[in-house]
């Protein structure tokens, strides 16, 4: 088989934070500290840790909105993560990164088609007005939305749908890999639900690989087909979904399994 | 705490240090010879000449500066030109008024400032929020020197009960009873700056009224007015006391000019005068004394905002 | 009579125009000793209830429009403020979602156990202190003798989460009502916190009302359970019984939206649509919208609250059937 | 279209919030019509009719050069709005710039805002006084003055609040779809200033009115022939006994305009995005 689409070799990412000593000496924050594992083509694969293990910050430093400290990113081969912005902005076509907040992820001044025509024209992939509403209009239907919505501003929809237009943005680039940081979290269960069923769909349509970062075991394990499991900043186990949930190695996978409240269903309860 | 003070007080060196730089360069963007500038008009050219050497104005700038910081941190700023005597002792004059007309000022502030605003907070919404914020709000859109000036109109001349201007030391006849020449004046320097309390207050108060943690104080079955001192009130501090350094901003500069109508021996007056009279050195030194003095009380606000929210100073 | 009984509870929230309902006809028992758990999505209602209970609506425009509240014999709508603050933190008390900001930032977490005890028990400084520390072991805070002193910032937030508890089992209250109050606490904490409530409970008996948006949490926690959506309980019946016979439609699809950990499930059962918002008006079942059995009866009138079963009430026209 | 709605929500059931904002108003029109609507030429001297009292045709008196107070009251709005404009101006965009490019570009920054410090170490009127003495008395320098001193402030609220925004996720989002830095500045960021922008605007146009007027009653400010209320109080304040008229008219008028100036601030403050409210230094 050849090259994986990613591939991450020992990445760190650690942040400088003001100390508080006389001189306010530098503390170092590990964030990420020594992660690596390789996402194959179509591949989804599950981020699963609790708050502050450095999932997100993963998440944020593949898409270059944080900085690395040292370690490397391989996508489709070539190293990513020391390319300087303007070598790096082609490929944020094919990287692209889903938000968890769906009310602060919108810019509440730009209409929707403002937001999703934009990385059109950037990329290039669009000359005219014409040509990116129609391309706006397909993605929005994609995704389960009324394509005359795009002259409306966020304010005017509900967080659901503003997931809904957040998740356009990222498919209408149609990218090769998709990281969603917490995508679901800030849903209601039902509403929840409903976008698992549509980034399932989406992913196998169009057969882009994903990064899915998430505290939600149950979540991870519906839409994954591989799992990592993070702790402190590196990642304590990591393989096939089922081995992961079923016969869990590390001490800490099974503690957080054994943390889920679950639900006794039927007669035999 | 110390750690931080002291970490605090580093932190003031090479804003001072820039500070002085400016106060420096002023005196060099006056067009003309700068030693002509500080010895006035009547100079002659022989002292011109003296002063040139000795403040090194024919060497390179950085020079100067340093020649002039040295002379500065002996308290050395220089030679009036109007009175004729060093800068320091003429500045020196006017402190003890201006001094306690700050103090006064500040004592109104806190007097009048914080317990209107405290009312206006728990009365959100009333009549009575309505009138003192709005009145608040008044107050704060009023000229001084026009304040001053009303009031000089009303409680000396028409009802005699204070004196209309200048103020007697202290130490000369009357003694204490001499504050009553700063009664007039600290009022209207009060005026506009507890209005600004006034508003900050309430608006900080019912910021903090909205916190989660004042609820969990409800919960506790405190009684209302508990929870508004002791929680909303003491929480609201915080932002007042990061506030209280620009205050203390606005009340040097409005002694400027309050000092002026009042004719007060001051600080205030002695900078304006100067710059009519164009007492170049003067100007100077106080313009250095007052920064110095400024950046000390922003650190006093500081320390004492560190006091009050303990996130800051132990993290 | 039972510890806690809320009858036909009726919440409406002012807006400029008019009167918003938000919490319609809610009533529920609940006893010594026992957990009764809300779980609903956001907006329906389940927060305002528990606030409403506490008597912490205060002057916000969510007002008490209808119904009443009795505890331990006591009508506590009738109560004067006085009265009614007696209570607070003291036989009732409660803790809330945020551990983050529910605690003042700038006291000692002592000073605020402290607080709360001196408010009702004639107790010294000193002797206030002791029993605050006692309390935060009881809670299982290490050092506690050493972390009273310190400032909420200084914890972690399962460990404020404790303080909080610890301050609201202060006074041995009788009835606990914790509104989300894991929410924002991860898995493991999330475990360690319920453990805690659920061994407190059986020490001291207190009745404990838990709110949660997370059946799962619900159904490990509580005795019984109502499900409430849009300001209406649904469904509500003993934890074994909800369980056992989900018999609201809705009920069902908010389980079936659920991903589980323990087996895959390759498409979830979503409930279509969404929850309307409080400005759209509503003819007949709240749910029908959204509902796979709704018809028009469904449409135009409301369906009434009945006994299904014994313990077991519903509010659906089509309790308990399928789409077949 | 959005400014308008913005405008309409901020003043709904303001009564003194509306009304404040309709003297502003008046004070603009009587600004650029001043010529059409003074009866007299503000700088007629007329050695007979001094001190007149207020009655007809001098409607507020006439001065102790036998000037028409109403006339001169009427181009003082003019120079009302000139501080006013030309100060907010000068203050927002020396400011603005600063504060938004130091909150973006953080190295740059670090060296700006410190700088903005050391300035901020010199009390407004100060700094002001300190300015003027480099400079003459003119209209234009009296503008460039007040707006230095407050561009300052304004430099330290815009880094602020674009610090904000700049942690937004919606600018994340942006970056992520390949947005350059001048377009995440001008296209994402800024848009989402200009409504606090405008209610910093109205406070500084506030500030500029007491700042000015201080400066014209130390004597430093506009030149002494030009009307502007702040001379106007200036140059009869001897006579605050003698006719008191002089001094009530031009004073009243300083009042009620910052006190509206203030209004109008505080009413489109409470209609802005929460997150900033406590960004912005006014009454």
């Amino acid at each position: 088989m050849t090259d994986p689409l990613l591939r991450l070799v020992d990445l760190k990412t650690h942040f400088q934070t003001k100390g508080v000593g006389l001189f306010g000496e530098k503390k170092v924050l590990k964030a990420v500290d020594g992660v690596s594992f390789d996402i194959a083509q179509g591949e989804v694969l599950g981020l699963v840790g609790e708050s502050g293990c450095g999932k997100s910050t993963v998440g944020r430093t593949l898409t270059h909105l944080e900085k690395t400290t040292s370690g490397q990113a391989f996508f489709e081969g070539r190293e990513f993560l020391s390319m300087t912005p303007h070598k790096f902005r082609p490929l944020r076509r094919e990287i692209q990164m889903i938000f968890q907040d769906p009310f602060a992820s919108l810019n509440p001044r730009l209409k929707i088609e403002q937001t999703l025509g934009e990385p059109l024209f950037i990329h290039g992939l669009c000359k005219t007005w014409n040509e990116a509403r129609s391309k706006i209009a397909a993605t929005l239907e994609r995704v389960g939305m009324d394509p005359k919505i795009m002259s409306r501003h966020p304010h005017e929809f509900s967080g659901g749908q503003r997931q809904r237009i957040g998740i356009a943005r990222v498919m209408i680039l149609q990218p090769k890999l998709v990281i969603a940081d917490e995508a679901v979290s800030a849903l209601d269960v039902s509403i929840q639900a409903q976008f698992l069923n549509l980034i399932k769909k989406l992913q196998r349509d169009s057969g882009m690989s994903m990064l899915f970062i998430s505290h939600d075991l149950g979540v991870v394990r519906h839409i994954s087909d591989r799992v990592a499991v993070m702790l402190a900043g590196k990642i304590v186990e990591i393989g096939d979904k089922h081995q992961i949930f079923e016969a869990p190695q590390h001490e800490y996978t099974r503690k957080l399994l054994n943390s889920i409240p679950r639900i006794a269903i039927g007669k035999e309860a | 705490m110390l750690a931080y003070t002291v970490k605090r007080l580093f932190t003031l060196i090479p804003t001072l240090l820039a500070a002085s730089i400016l106060v420096f360069l002023f005196v060099h963007l006056i067009p003309g010879d700068p030693a002509a500038i500080l010895l006035g008009d009547t100079a002659t050219p022989e002292e011109i000449a003296q002063l040139s050497a000795e403040m090194g104005f024919d060497r390179p700038l950085w020079i100067q500066y340093f020649l002039w910081l040295g002379n500065v941190l002996q308290g050395d700023l220089g030679i009036s030109i109007f009175f004729r005597e060093p800068v320091l002792a003429v500045i020196g004059s006017g402190a003890e008024t201006s001094i306690l007309l700050a103090s006064m000022t500040m004592f109104w502030i806190i007097l009048i400032g914080l317990p209107i605003g405290v009312l206006s907070a728990t009365k959100h919404g009333t009549w009575v929020d309505q009138i003192t914020s709005s009145g608040a709000m008044l107050a704060a859109s009023m000229p001084t020197f026009w304040l001053g000036l009303y009031l000089i109109m009303i409680f000396s001349v028409t009802l005699g009960w204070f004196p209309s201007s200048g103020f007697p030391s202290l130490s000369d006849d009357g003694g204490i009873t001499n504050l009553r020449y700063l009664i007039l004046p600290s009022l209207t320097l009060a005026a506009p700056n507890a209005a600004l309390i006034v508003r900050l207050v309430r608006a900080s108060m019912l910021d903090v009224a909205r916190e989660d943690h004042v609820r969990t104080a409800r919960a506790k079955g405190l009684h209302p007015a508990r929870v508004t001192i002791k929680h909303v009130f003491r929480n609201a501090l915080i932002a007042v006391a990061a506030a209280f350094g620009f205050t203390f901003a606005a009340l040097i500069s409005e002694a400027v000019v309050t000092e002026t109508v009042f004719s007060l021996p001051g600080i205030g007056r002695l900078v304006v005068q100067s710059i009519l009279r164009r007492d170049y050195p003067v100007i100077q030194g106080v313009i250095l004394v007052i920064v110095v003095l400024y950046m000390i009380i922003n650190l006093l606000v500081d320390l004492a905002y560190a006091r009050l929210d303990p996130r800051v100073s132990l993290k | 009579m039972a510890l806690l009984e809320v009858e036909n509870l009726e919440i409406a929230v002012s807006t400029q125009r008019n009167l918003l309902p938000v919490v319609q006809g809610v009533s529920f028992t609940v006893d010594e000793n026992e957990t009764l758990g809300i779980v609903g999505e956001s907006g329906c209602g389940k927060s305002l209830t528990s606030l409403a209970i506490m008597g912490l609506l205060g002057t916000s425009p969510v007002r008490i429009t209808g119904g009443s509240i009795h505890f331990d014999g006591m009508n506590l709508l009738a109560l004067s403020e006085r009265e009614r603050r007696a209570i607070m933190g003291n036989r009732m008390a409660m803790i809330f979602q945020e551990p983050m900001t529910s605690l003042n930032p700038v006291y000692r977490i002592g000073d605020q156990i402290v607080e709360n005890l001196r408010q009702h028990q004639n107790l010294s400084h000193a002797a206030a202190r002791d029993r605050s520390v006692e309390l935060l072991s009881l809670v299982r805070i290490p050092d506690p003798s050493e972390r009273i002193d310190s400032f909420p910032h200084q914890m972690s937030g399962g460990q404020r989460q404790r303080v909080m508890i610890a301050m609201a089992l202060s006074c041995d209250p009788k009835l606990l009502i914790a509104d989300e109050p894991t929410t924002a606490l991860d898995v493991t904490v999330q475990k360690e916190v319920l453990d805690l409530m659920a061994d407190l409970q059986s020490r001291m008996g207190t009745a404990i009302v838990l709110i949660s948006h997370d059946l799962g949490v619900i159904a490990e926690t509580c005795d019984k359970v109502a499900v409430m959506y849009r300001g209406k309980i649904a469904e509500a019946a003993s934890t074994a019984d909800l369980f056992a016979e989900l018999l609201h439609p809705y009920t069902r699809g908010l389980l079936n939206s659920i991903p589980v950990v323990d087996r895959d499930v390759e498409w979830l059962e979503a409930i279509p649509g969404r929850v309307p918002t409080l400005e759209e008006t509503l003819t007949g079942c709240a749910f029908q919208p959204r509902c796979e059995l709704a018809t028009e009866l469904c449409a135009c009138e409301a369906p009434q609250t009945t006994q299904f079963k014994p313990g077991h009430s519903v509010q659906c026209h089509f309790a308990g059937q399928d789409r077949s | 279209m959005n400014t308008l709605i913005f405008l309409r929500d901020a003043f709904a059931g303001r009564k003194l919030a509306t009304a404040g904002f309709l003297w502003l108003c008046l004070i603009v029109v009587a600004a650029i019509i001043a010529p059409l609507v003074a009866p007299f030429d503000p700088l007629e001297i007329d050695p007979v009719g001094r001190l007149t009292e207020p009655g007809w045709p001098n409607l507020f008196g006439t001065d102790h050069f036998g000037r028409d107070t109403f006339s001169r009251a009427i181009y003082g709005a003019r120079m009302t709005v000139i501080i006013g404009v030309g100060s907010v101006l000068v203050a927002l965009f020396c400011g603005g710039l600063i504060g938004m490019i130091s909150a973006y570009f953080t190295r740059l920054g670090h060296f700006l805002m410190r700088a903005v410090d050391v300035l901020m170490a010199f009390p407004a009127l100060l700094m002001a006084l300190v300015l003027i003495t480099l400079l003459e008395r003119s209209v234009v320098n009296t503008v460039l003055v007040i707006g230095i001193v407050y561009a300052t402030t304004t430099a330290r609220i815009l880094f602020g609040m674009t610090l904000k925004l700049k942690g937004e996720t919606f600018i994340d989002a942006a970056v992520c779809s390949g947005a350059g830095n001048s377009s995440i500045l001008f296209r994402h960021i800024l848009p989402n200033l200009l409504s606090p922008l405008l209610v910093q605007a109205s406070f500084i146009f506030a500030f500029a009115q007491l700042q000015a007027a201080a400066l014209d009653f130390l004597g430093l400010g506009l030149p002494p022939e030009v009307p502007s209320w702040g001379n106007m109080l200036s140059e009869e304040r001897i006579y605050i006994t003698r006719a008191p008229w002089l001094l009530i008219y031009p004073g009243m008028l300083i009042v009620v305009s910052v006190f509206s100036m203030n209004l109008v601030g505080d009413a489109l403050r409470d209609s802005i995005d929460p997150r900033f409210k406590d960004d912005i230094a006014g009454v």
